[in-house]
This record gives structure tokens, sequence and C-alpha cells, in this order.
């Protein structure tokens, strides 16, 4: 059932103005948290009065002026974009908690708190964009408003990562564009509103490489390998960038676009008779495996959370190019699972620069003690992320072996095995260095961050044990997922 | 072919003109020079287009008590008088150009100037 | 070895542009294209529905009379460029002039002032016979323009400044488009269409009267455009 | 409805006035001239305003000059296309505007009228150029444009000022004298010079060569016009030298030229069907992506803002030739909307550049670094011209370079389509060392922290044209719509 | 006999041409450019367009040339 509806414009538009606000009137800090919180509640409150409807099946519609015949700046909250949208709006409130707690010091806040909520605004325009000529348009514009976050610290390394940071990202814009350009000369329409537009009369080639520019496209805020280069070097932004970046909006983006792409541009029917989705499932393996494995060997906790984040946002792209059911659902829940664990991590990594000024694993021994609340987080997340039963990661894992036995695949099934003991391997030590290991002749007195910056990492922990335990709970993320599947499935 | 161009000498003279002054604009050095040229290149172009409005025994075409047909093409004539105001117009400017030129650089080959730059 | 390089090219090029001009319409063929369309028309009913006597004439200032508005407007242009370009500000104007560069001979100052009126008057014969003889508004004002040139460089800037008195100068210099501008919203008011003349019976001689206020306006606007075009480059030093 | 019939004749005859008595208003007194030049445009806006709304409602309509038929009088003929008028009259209102402060200090107080009356000459012959159904008509008035343009050049005084100038104008006179010349061949085949019946008798005449001959005239002459890649040679300098406001219009209108008189010529031999143009339109289409790629590729190592703003405009004219080139209606809707769309951000780019130029004295990205601090609303006008002049979603640069791609693949060569694309990242490369240095590097003179914001009379041209960049980016349909019956009558004889 | 008078004018007209370009001296040049225009001039008279040659003669001949010498003595008189 679709209903006629402003409120899916109106949550990108509430950041939008935000950011308005925010640059008129930032100069003084009041009004600059003012705003900013003010809108990520509102936000927060727009969406969540759609989720009942969503949860039913309503999907709300707006449209606004055409831009070319039958496609225009149109706004679409079906289940897969709720779904998206309510996990960003949910996270930018305690992002932006962290955010004025972490930026207290810091140079050009005014600056930053705008692009940060344009950044949202975005990510809420893909979530809910009706067609694909609107995803591109939020996508493009989500690249241009990071780079001023990107930058933010204003060193050379900076200016060197917003370089790659934007080379990588415009050149997968211009393969979106490409793959959006070539859909409507094919099929005259860009909506997303189907379970898949393009049809098996066009010939394979044809469809190869929309699909290569279109995967790639999105792949790259997806950071398949091997198109991630440019994450690891965005480790230099502060961290509630790192944080967004990373668990919010950008990558997510991309892998919001790989499932759009999959599900409602190609469709699993059409999928299922070519090979192409079966070679994206390999490289997503590929992906898990070699990201967990470099993660080993990083010493500094973002750039090992940058890779992890690599083979975690995989998970997504195997899940989808599955095409189960099972898998798909793992695919979509697994969108939630890791933005509020990872962003545990990072508020975690960035509570403990802030408080300690400690940057590298190495130097990590014994905060166990000095910091419990917040390593209790991070271990949260920590064992979430290997996939321990009860945590939200055990969710994506179990649901994802289905769907790759449902499949036929069983190896991915071993893949997955590989990857949570990489994890273990990768996050269990530092774990280990934090609790065991005290460093010799010192007495640790408890110091903790400060509550702006602790009090959201601990509520996002608190996510992750409540998404873990009580997947099945009716109105959870979780149903939304399911309805997603059902529409996608046509179950 | 000869023979057609032996009939229509005005137009291949016309050409052998443009393409003369041409050769001034590109290969001359001196801005007076280049310029000369280009109005060589006009003045053909002109010859091109009144050529256009010739008859075989054409009169000047006013009508007056002892004129009398065939009259040449008016068109023509009329066009070129439009033409040779813009020369003069191009001209004018071009010239004031290159005086300044000369003055604030104190050469006008282009060579130097471009050295200058 | 560039200008070899450019004559050869344009050796080169001159082959297929002589082929290609040879399928023109014959040159002087009274049964081309160019002579049988549009141009029949002018040179039968011209005289008639036009006007002048003249044929170009007709063309000029009637059927195409919004070409010479152009044309008058592109020599306007041509002063406003050169004078935005070298108009000295008047601080620096008022320092001593040299000399003349060249020295005028007596004989040659004799001539000029002698010829001056039986020019001008010649200029104002083609300037107001455009429409009946060859010549005509520009015509008559290059003539006027060179008369002008003539007497600066025989008199003397200063006393040749007074031909164009200071205050008038910018009307007279755009004495030409306005002419225009003039005729034709006349034109609207009258006939119906900008750049109309009236041809009906008894206004015929408004016709003839506008097509000499035209040729007047050219040439008084040429004269002083082209007058005002010499002394602007002259002063420059 | 019934319309004032004479409006036609208004847009082209009150710039003209306006232009010609700004002498006779100014003399002594710069700051009357500059109302009065406004108040000259302003009647022509309120004409371009009556044309465009009835040439909407009812289609083309043409006004025969002095009361004689075409092809015996000259005929002025609005189309959509003549909708451009009114672009042209939004910049040189906003250009004008810009100039007020520009002349008062930088010129003469002698030299402000003429100046005036060269940038109203040069509106006159753009609107005359635009609205005229007549060859030899439309290279008159392509002379008025092009005089004034090279004066416009010369005019600010700078050292090498003359010498562009001189450049453009030697090329300029080349390219229009090939187009008098190859009027001339086409009155000789046709004997008419009235666009349609031209167009209607083109194939009468046996041999083929001569209409050949007059276009591959015409079209080099325009290429010129329009400094397509090899040809370019003269824009540069020329843009750059110049005031900025004189930038703004040639780079946003002037060698648009060109490509409008391009469009009109294309006109003719389409609807004579006497020529295969394939082979031209592959030519325009490969110079046309050579061009986006070389533009780039110069910009890049420019230091001087203005320069690289420059090289960009020889980049986007490549899009519009190839649009063009492609000769599908999807590439030619791209192609005649990036017309007035790069217009707007041209102006937007050179007018917000010039502002600072004028505050700070420093053209150089070096010497600029820090300027966002200081003038932060120029600086984002400029950045909203960057981002929309690069195709970033959703400012009006992004829906040509969609159309255009979108006509690439309409007309089979995704490649062109892919090369546009990618062009476009190329050229984001200097515009973002230009945001960079602007916001993001520390200054390098401090005093530029001491500057204030543009004089109101440079700020609300450049805050106008920035809103129209972003909101043309989300309004593109109606001007997109506009276009769209005119391409479709175009493209008629190709059967697509 | 007119053809004859025709080519010799077309003749005349081209070796002006190239004269004007091969002159070093700028005056010389522009004084032949004058030769040049007047030529033009006449086979226009003889061509039946009285208008346009007198145009030419005024203004070819005549002020387009001393545009060039006034250019001339301001500038400098020989092409290196």
């Amino acid at each position: 059932m679709e209903v006629v509806d402003i409120r899916p414009m109106l949550a990108p538009l509430i950041s939008f103005v935000c950011a308005g606000l925010v640059f008129a009137t930032g100069r003084a800090a009041f009004w600059r948290r003012f705003w900013s919180l003010a809108a990520a509640v509102a936000k927060l409150a727009v969406v969540m009065s759609m989720l009942p409807g969503a949860l039913r099946g309503t999907v709300y519609v707006f449209k606004l002026v055409d831009f070319t015949p039958g496609v225009g700046l149109g706004f679409r909250a079906d289940a897969l974009g709720m779904f998206f949208a309510v996990v960003s709006s949910t996270l930018w409130i305690f992002t932006t908690i962290y955010a004025i707690g972490y930026m207290e010091r810091e140079h050009s806040r005014m600056r930053f708190f705008g692009f940060f909520a344009l950044c949202v605004s975005t990510t809420v325009g893909i979530a809910f964009a009706e067609n694909l000529l609107t995803l591109f348009l939020f996508y493009e514009t989500l690249t241009i408003c990071t780079y001023p976050l990107v930058i933010h610290e204003e060193t050379p390394e900076a200016f060197k990562a917003g370089r790659k940071y934007l080379t990588y990202t415009l050149i997968g814009g211009a393969f979106v564009l490409i793959g959006t350009v070539v859909v409507y000369n094919l099929t005259g329409t860009l909506s997303l509103a189907h379970p898949g537009i393009l049809t098996s009369s066009i010939d394979t080639g044809t469809l190869g490489l929309l699909f290569v520019a279109l995967i790639a496209g999105f792949g790259v805020k997806a950071a398949i390998m091997p198109l991630h280069g440019w994450l690891p070097s965005a480790m230099v932004a502060p961290t509630p960038v790192s944080a967004l970046l990373h668990a919010v909006a950008v990558v997510k983006a991309g892998a919001f676009g790989v499932l759009r792409v999959i599900y409602n541009v190609f469709g699993v029917e059409l999928l299922r008779d070519l090979p192409f989705a079966h070679v994206l499932a390999y490289l997503a393996a590929f992906t898990i495996v070699t990201a967990s494995f470099i993660a080993l060997f990083q010493d500094n906790i973002k750039r090992r959370l940058a890779y992890s984040t690599i083979s975690q946002l995989s998970y997504i792209v195997l899940g989808a190019a599955l095409l189960t059911p099972l898998a798909a659902t793992a695919a979509i829940v697994h969108i939630a699972n890791q933005a509020f664990a990872k962003i545990t991590m990072f508020f975690v990594a960035g509570a403990i620069q802030r408080t300690t000024g400690k940057t590298c694993v190495h130097e990590l021994a014994g905060i166990g003690y000095r910091m419990p609340y917040t390593m209790a987080a991070f271990t949260i997340a920590a064992l979430s992320f290997i996939g321990v039963p009860l945590f939200a990661g055990f969710v994506t894992k179990w649901y994802l072996s289905l769907g790759a036995l449902e499949a036929g695949d069983w190896w991915f099934v071993v893949v997955l095995i590989a990857s949570a003991l990489l994890n273990a391997a990768y996050w269990l030590p530092i774990v280990y260095l934090a609790y065991f290991k005290a460093p010799p002749g010192t007495t640790m007195r408890v110091a903790e961050a400060r509550p702006t910056l602790l009090v959201p990492t601990l509520i996002c922990a608190g996510y992750v044990l409540l998404l873990g335990t009580t997947a099945n709970v009716p109105g959870m993320p979780f149903s939304l997922a399911r309805a997603a599947v059902q529409f996608v499935f046509g179950m | 072919m000869i023979e057609a161009l032996w009939n229509n000498l005005d137009y291949a003279a016309s050409v052998v003109l443009f393409l003369i002054g041409l050769y001034a604009v590109i290969a001359k050095n001196n801005l007076v020079k280049k310029f000369m040229g280009l109005n060589i290149m006009e003045t053909a172009v002109f010859a091109f287009i009144v050529a256009l409005g010739v008859v075989e025994g054409g009169d000047a075409p006013i009508h007056g008590p002892d004129a009398h047909p065939p009259f040449t093409n008016p068109l023509p004539q009329a066009l070129i008088l439009t033409g040779i105001v813009v020369a003069v117009s191009t001209t004018a400017l071009a010239l004031s150009l290159i005086i300044r030129i000369h003055r604030q650089c104190g050469t006008i080959e282009a060579d130097e100037l471009r050295e200058m730059e | 070895m560039k200008r070899a390089l450019v004559a050869a090219l344009l050796i080169v090029a001159a082959i297929p542009l002589l082929s290609i001009v040879a399928e023109l319409p014959p040159h002087a063929a009274p049964d081309s294209p160019a002579y049988t369309h549009v141009s029949a028309h002018y040179l039968e009913h011209g005289a008639e529905e036009a006007g002048a006597e003249n044929i170009v004439t007709d063309v000029i200032l009637n059927y195409r009379g919004f070409d010479t508005n152009g044309e008058v407007t592109v020599i306007f242009t041509a002063l406003a460029a050169v004078l935005a370009i070298l108009l000295l500000p008047s601080e620096e104007r008022v320092e001593e002039r040299p000399a003349p560069a060249m020295p005028v001979s007596m004989v040659v100052r004799f001539v000029v002032r002698l010829l001056a009126p039986f020019i001008a008057l010649f200029a104002v014969y083609v300037i107001m016979n455009g429409h009946v003889t060859p010549g005509g508004g520009f015509q008559g004002g290059t003539i006027l323009g060179a008369l002008v040139i003539a007497l600066t460089i025989v008199l003397g800037e200063d006393e040749a400044h007074r031909l164009l008195p200071r205050p008038a100068r910018p009307w007279l210099q755009a004495a030409a488009p306005l002419t225009f501008v003039v005729i034709g919203i006349a034109g609207i008011a009258v006939v119906g269409s900008y750049l109309g003349f009236p041809a009906e019976e008894p206004w015929q001689w408004v016709r003839t009267a506008w097509l000499v206020i035209l040729e007047i306006g050219i040439g008084v606007g040429g004269g002083a455009i082209i007058g005002t075009l010499f002394w602007t480059m002259e002063a420059e030093r | 409805m019934a319309y004032w019939p004479h409006w036609l004749v208004v847009v082209v005859v009150a710039p003209l006035v306006g232009a010609v008595l700004a002498p006779v208003v100014g003399r002594g007194r710069p700051k009357v001239v500059a109302l009065w030049a406004l108040a000259a445009m302003g009647v022509t806006s309120l004409a371009a305003l009556n044309l465009i709304v009835r040439v909407a409602e009812d289609g083309p309509f043409s006004y025969d000059m002095g009361g004689w038929e075409p092809p015996v009088g000259i005929e002025l003929r609005f189309d959509e296309f003549g909708a451009s008028v009114g672009i042209i009259c939004l910049l040189g209102m906003l250009a004008l505007l810009f100039s007020y402060r520009y002349a008062e200090h930088t010129l003469p107080t002698e030299r402000v009228p003429y100046y005036y009356s060269l940038m109203l000459l040069n509106l006159t012959g753009l609107i005359g150029f635009v609205v005229t159904g007549d060859l030899f008509n439309l290279f008159v008035f392509m002379e008025i444009l092009s005089l004034s343009g090279y004066a416009l050049v010369a005019v600010s005084g700078e050292r090498i000022a003359e010498m562009a100038a001189f450049k453009y104008l030697v090329m300029g006179a080349v390219s229009s004298l090939l187009v008098l010349f190859s009027i001339g061949v086409l009155y000789s085949v046709t004997g008419s010079l009235n666009m349609a019946d031209v167009a209607a008798r083109l194939g009468d005449w046996g041999a083929r060569s001569p209409a050949m001959l007059a276009l591959a005239g015409l079209s080099l002459g325009f290429m010129v016009k329009a400094a397509i890649f090899p040809v370019h040679i003269w824009l540069p300098d020329a843009h750059a030298i110049a005031p900025s406001p004189v930038s703004a219009i040639l780079s946003g209108l002037v060698v648009k030229v060109g490509v409008l008189g391009m469009l009109r010529v294309y006109q003719i031999f389409y609807a004579a069907e006497t020529l295969d143009l394939t082979g031209l339109n592959t030519l325009l289409v490969w110079l046309g992506a050579i061009s986006i790629v070389m533009g780039a590729f110069f910009a890049i190592f420019q230091e001087d803002v203005k320069m690289m703003l420059a090289y960009s405009t020889i980049s986007n004219v490549g899009y519009i030739m190839m649009g063009l080139g492609l000769a599908s209606s999807y590439g030619l809707i791209g192609a005649t909307v990036h017309v007035f769309n790069h217009a707007l951000i041209k102006a937007t780019l050179f007018l917000s550049a010039g502002a600072m130029i004028y505050r700070t004295g420093y053209r150089t990205l070096h010497d600029l670094r820090g300027v966002g601090k200081a003038m932060p609303i120029t600086t984002i006008a400029l950045s909203i011209g960057a981002i929309s002049i690069v195709g970033i979603p959703p400012t009006a640069g992004f829906l040509c370079k969609w159309y255009i791609a979108l006509g690439a693949f309409q007309a089979d060569q995704p490649f062109f389509g892919v090369a546009l694309v990618f062009g476009a990242l190329f050229i984001f490369v200097y515009y973002i060392r230009m945001v960079n240095a602007f916001y993001f590097q520390p200054a390098t003179h401090p005093e530029i922290a001491e500057v204030s914001e543009a004089p109101l009379s440079m700020l609300v041209p450049v805050i106008i044209l920035a809103t129209l960049c972003l909101v043309m980016g989300i309004l593109g349909r109606i001007p997109l719509s506009f276009i769209e019956p005119a391409v479709t009558r175009m493209l008629a004889p190709l059967g697509g | 006999m007119s053809q004859l008078f025709d080519i010799t004018l077309i003749a005349l007209l081209i070796a002006c041409a190239v004269a004007v370009i091969r002159t070093k001296d700028l005056l010389a040049a522009a004084i032949i450019f004058s030769a040049y225009s007047l030529v033009m001039c006449l086979i226009w008279q003889h061509r039946g367009a009285p208008d346009v040659a007198m145009t030419e003669a005024a203004v070819g001949a005549g002020v387009t040339t001393v545009l060039f010498i006034v250019t001339i003595a301001r500038t400098v008189r020989r092409e290196r």
C-alpha cells in the first residue's frame, strides 16, 4: 500500500535545515549544539513515526519535480529504506552527543557540525531515494559533504587522505552515473519501487557491464576489495567522523547501494540466471578473509578498525549476492548490527585517545582498569564481531550461514568460520591486554572518559546486546528486514 | 575543371587573394603586416560576393531615364557596402590595439612580444 | 621554414577550394539562383516599392534597412572601442603637444583650405543624391571624414577640433544609429513595422524624405566617427 | 491572447539606444551612466520576458522588418532557442551591476561611458544574433558583438591585455570572414539569405560541393568563436585578462555564439536534407571530447584563478559540442541546456573570483589562500559554482552532464558518454585545488584576513547567480521542457 | 577585349597583394595597399557595381590607408 506523505522528504530536510542553521548561527557554541541535538531528535521522531506503518507494509511516497521524463527528485520509505534510515538516525543522536564532547577544543567547529548534519541529511536521502537518480544525487552529495570532515585536521596527511578519498569515491560516483544512464536508456525508468527493472531481454554482455559499473560504483564506498584503498587512509579524520564514515553514513551508503542494485535494479529473478552475483559473492568472501588477515597486523587501533570494517561490510555484500531470502535477511540486519558494534568501537577508540592520548594497540596494556566501562563496551562489541551467541553479530552469521547452505554453497560457511576465528584473533588480544596485562609498577586509578563520550558508548553497546538477544521480538529492526526480504523475493 | 575555373575567373581570383592574405596573417611577424593581410582577405571575400552579382553585360542597378536592363544584382552590392564598413571598423580597432601594444612593449613584432609574456 | 610550411599548406588548401568554386553557378550567368530569386524582385519592383531609383539604396535603406542599422552600430562600436582603449584622461591631455610629425607645405595648406568648401559641398551632394545616383550616406560621410582629417593635418588639431564642438560631439557620433531608431519608430507609428516606409499614393514624398533623412544621418554620423577615430589615434603618443 | 508585436524589435533596439546614448548621458558622470545602462537592460529584460511568455504559449513567431515579407526583407525569428535572450538579459544586468564599482575604481572617468557603451553593444549583438532569421543579419550582429568583445578585453589596460585582445581579434576576424564567405556561397546557390528559405532551396542546385564548402566554412568559423580545441588558443589569455564582469559575459555568453551559430546552421542543413552530416558530427564529437580533456589538462597547471576558469570554459564548450555532434535528442537537449546553465555557472565563477581579486588584489591560488574566512559569501558562491561546473548533483551542471551522457548512449556511442563522465572528474581536480586553497590552507598573506566582504553591488549578482546554480539543478526540467519541442522539430528530418 | 581588361586587372590585383606582403617598408606597403584597393575599385566599377566601387575608393583606399599611416607614424616604419 502506497501513501503520499511528506515525511520521507521531511527527514533529510530536517538535517539539511539544521546544517543551514548551524552555518548561520554556529559561531555560538550553544546554538550549534542546540540545533544539532534538536534536529537529531526531531529527525528520529519523524523516522520513528513512520515505523509502525512501515511494519504494517505501508510505503510512504513523496515526489517532487521531475528531472527528466518520469524521473525526478522523489522519496519513498519502503521497508529496506526505513531500516537504513532508522539505523542512521538513531546513531546520529549518539554521534552528535559524542561529537559535542569530542570536538570541545577543536578548531572550525561550526564547519564540522554543519557538514556533519549535511552528511546525515544525505544519508537519509539515500535511504529514502525513490529512484536511482535521486540515489545517485545523494550519493554524490555525500561524497562532497564528507570531504571537509575528512580533511578537518588540515595537515598535509589529511589533505592526502582527502584527495585519495575523493579520487576513489568520485570515480565510483562516475561509474554509478554511467550505470544509471544506461539503465535509463535501456528501460526508460529508474524507479526503485519494483523488485527489479531490468529484464532478460537485454543482452548478457550489456547486463554484465552494467552490473560491473553499478557494483563497482557503490562498491567503492562499500570498500569491496580491491576498491577499499581510501578507507584506511581516511582514518586521519577526527573520531566522530570515522564513526560516521564507517558505521553510519558513507560505507553503509555504499552497501545499501549494492543492495538496491541487486534487489531493485536487477532483481533476484534475473540475477539467478546470470553468473555475476556469484562472482560478487566470491569477491566478498575474499574481502572478508583478506581484510581480517590484514587487520591482524595493524597496531593503530583506528586502522585495525578500518580493516575490520572492510571485512564486515563484505558480509552485507555476500548476503546480498547469495540471492536467498535468509542470506538477504542477514545482509539487511547486518547494516544495523555492524553499525552499532562498530560505532561502539570507534567511540571507545576516541574516548581512549581523548582521555589518555593512546592510539596504538600495544599501549593499551591495563587500560581496562583505568576505563572499565569503556572497555566493557569494547568487549561487547568485540564479542559481537566474533559472532558469539547473544550478541548482534551472531544473528548475522547464523542467517548468513543458513542462507549459504540454502544456496548450496557450503564453503561460504567455511569462510564465515574462518572470519570468526580471525576476528577473535585480532580483537581478543586487545581485551586480554586491557584487562590482564597491567603495566608493571603502576597503580591504576579509575579515570573514565567524560560523560558526553562515555554515555553514547554505553548506550550503543547496550544496543548491540539488545539486537543480539531480542532479534525476533516484533517491532525490532529485524521484522523490518523481514518485510523487505518478503518484498524482494515476492513472498 | 580548368574551363569551369576560367569561366569563374573572379571566384578563382578571390580564392587566391584570400589565401595570400591568410598567408600574411599566419606567417608574417609584424602586427601591422598581419593586419594588411587580413584586409586583403576581407577584400577578397568582398570581391567574391560582388562577383556573385555580376551579370553578362549588366549595368549599374539604377533605374533612370536612360537605364536599361539587364542590371547587375543589387543585393550583393548592398551586402558589401555593409561589409566594407565592418572591415574598416575592425581595422580601426586593430590599429589602436597595435598602437597601445607598441606603447606598452616597444615593439610590434609577434615573436618579440611572445618572449615578453 | 615556418613560412614555407604555411605556404605549402595554403597551396594544398587552394586545390579543393578552387575545385569547389568551379562548381558554383557560372559567373555572370543571368539564370543563376542568385539572380533569379530575391534580386529579381528588387530589380523589378524596387523603384516603385521602395522609393529610390538606385536599387542598391533601396536594398540598403528599405528592404534590408535593419542590416544597415546594424552596420552603423558596428562603426559606432569601433568608435566606442577605440575611445575606450585610447582616450586619454583629461589630466594627460593638457600637456603641450609636439609639432606635427611632417611639416605641411604652404601650397598644400592653401589648396586644402581652398578646396575644403567644395569638398564639403561634394559630400553633401553625394549624401543627398544617394537614392538616385551611386553613392549615399556612408560614401558622403567618408568624404566628410576625409575632409576633417585633411583639415586637421593642415590647420592643426586645436583648430580642427572646432569643427565638431565638444558638447555636440557625442550626439553627432551617435547620429547614424539614432536616425535609424527614430525612423524605425516612426515606421512603427505610421506603417506598423520597424523601419517601414509609407508606400501608398499621397505619402510617397514622406518615403523619399525619410530616405534622405537616413542618408543624412549616416553621412553626419559616419563623418563624425571617422574624424574622431583619426583624432584619437593620432593623439596617442 | 494578443501580443504587442514589436517587443521583438524592442529587445534589440533598447540596448542599442542605451549604448549609443551612453556617452551622451554619461559625460563626466560615471554613476549616472551605470544607472542608464541598467535601465536600458531593464527595458530589454521586460521585452525578453514578454517574448518568452509568448513563445511558451504560442510557439515560434517572427517579425518582418519594414513590413517586407521574407525572403525579400529581413525576418526576426523567435523560437525556443531564442529564449536564451532571457539569460543574456539576466547576465547582462548582473554584469552591469557588478561593473558599477569596478568601472568607477579602475577606469579613467572619461572612458567609463564607453565601457558601458561597449557592454551594451555586446549584449545588443548577442540578442540580435539570437533573434535574427537572416544569414547576413546574423553576420552583422556577430560583428557587433565580436568587435565590442575585442575592445572589452583590452579595456582593462593591464600589461598583456592588448596583446590578448589582438590575438582574439585576428582569429575572430578570420573566422568572421569564413562565415561571410560561406554565407556568400550559400547565397550563390540559393539566391536567398533568409535561413528558412535557404534551407528550402539548398537542394535545388545540382552540385553538392558548394553546400559542403559552406558548411565547412561556417563550422570552422563558429568553432573558432566557440574556442574548440585546436582553435582555442585565443581564449585563455583574453578571458583571464579581461575585467571580471567582461569575462563573465565573454565566457558565459560570447563563446556560446559559436555554439548557437552552429545550432542555427545545423537547423538549415538538417532541414535541407541535402548533405550527410555524419562526418561532421563525428568530428564534432571527437573535438568536443578532446576539448574536455585538454581544457581540464591545461587548467590543472594554472595558478591564476581566472586562467583556470578560462580553460574550464574550453572544457565546457567541449561538452556542448559533443552534445551537438551526437545528434540525438537527449544530446541536443543537453547541449542547449548547457548553453544556459554554463552561462549561469561561469558567470558565478568569474564574478565571485572577480570580487575576490577586487578586494584582495591577488589573483593566484597561492596568494588567495584563506580568503574563505575573510569573504565567506563570495567564497561559498564560488564553491557552489565549482561544484556545479563539475556536475555534482543537485546543481545546474549535473543535468546537462546527465543529458549529454544519456544522448551518447542513445546515439549508440557509449564511449563518449564514459569519456564525458570521466572528463568531468578531471575537471574536479583543479576545482578541488581551488576550494582547498580558499578554505583549508593557511593564508600566505596574513593581511588577507583583514579583507572585508565584497561591496553590495558585487555581492548581489554573485548571490543571485549562485542561488540560480542550485535552483536550476532542482528545477532544471523547466528550461528542458521548453527546449524539447524545438529539438524535436530540428531533428525531425532525421527521423529521430 | 573586355576579357583581356579583366585579366589584366586581376593580375595587377594579385601582384599588388603580393607586393603588399613582400614590401619591408610598412609605409610603402600601406601605399601599395591603397593602390590595391583602387584596382579593386576599378574592377567593381567595371562590373557594374558603382556604389561598392565608390565606397571602396573612399574607405579602402582612403580611410583605411590613412589609419595605417597614422599607425605606422605612431609605431615603427620598418618590418623586421
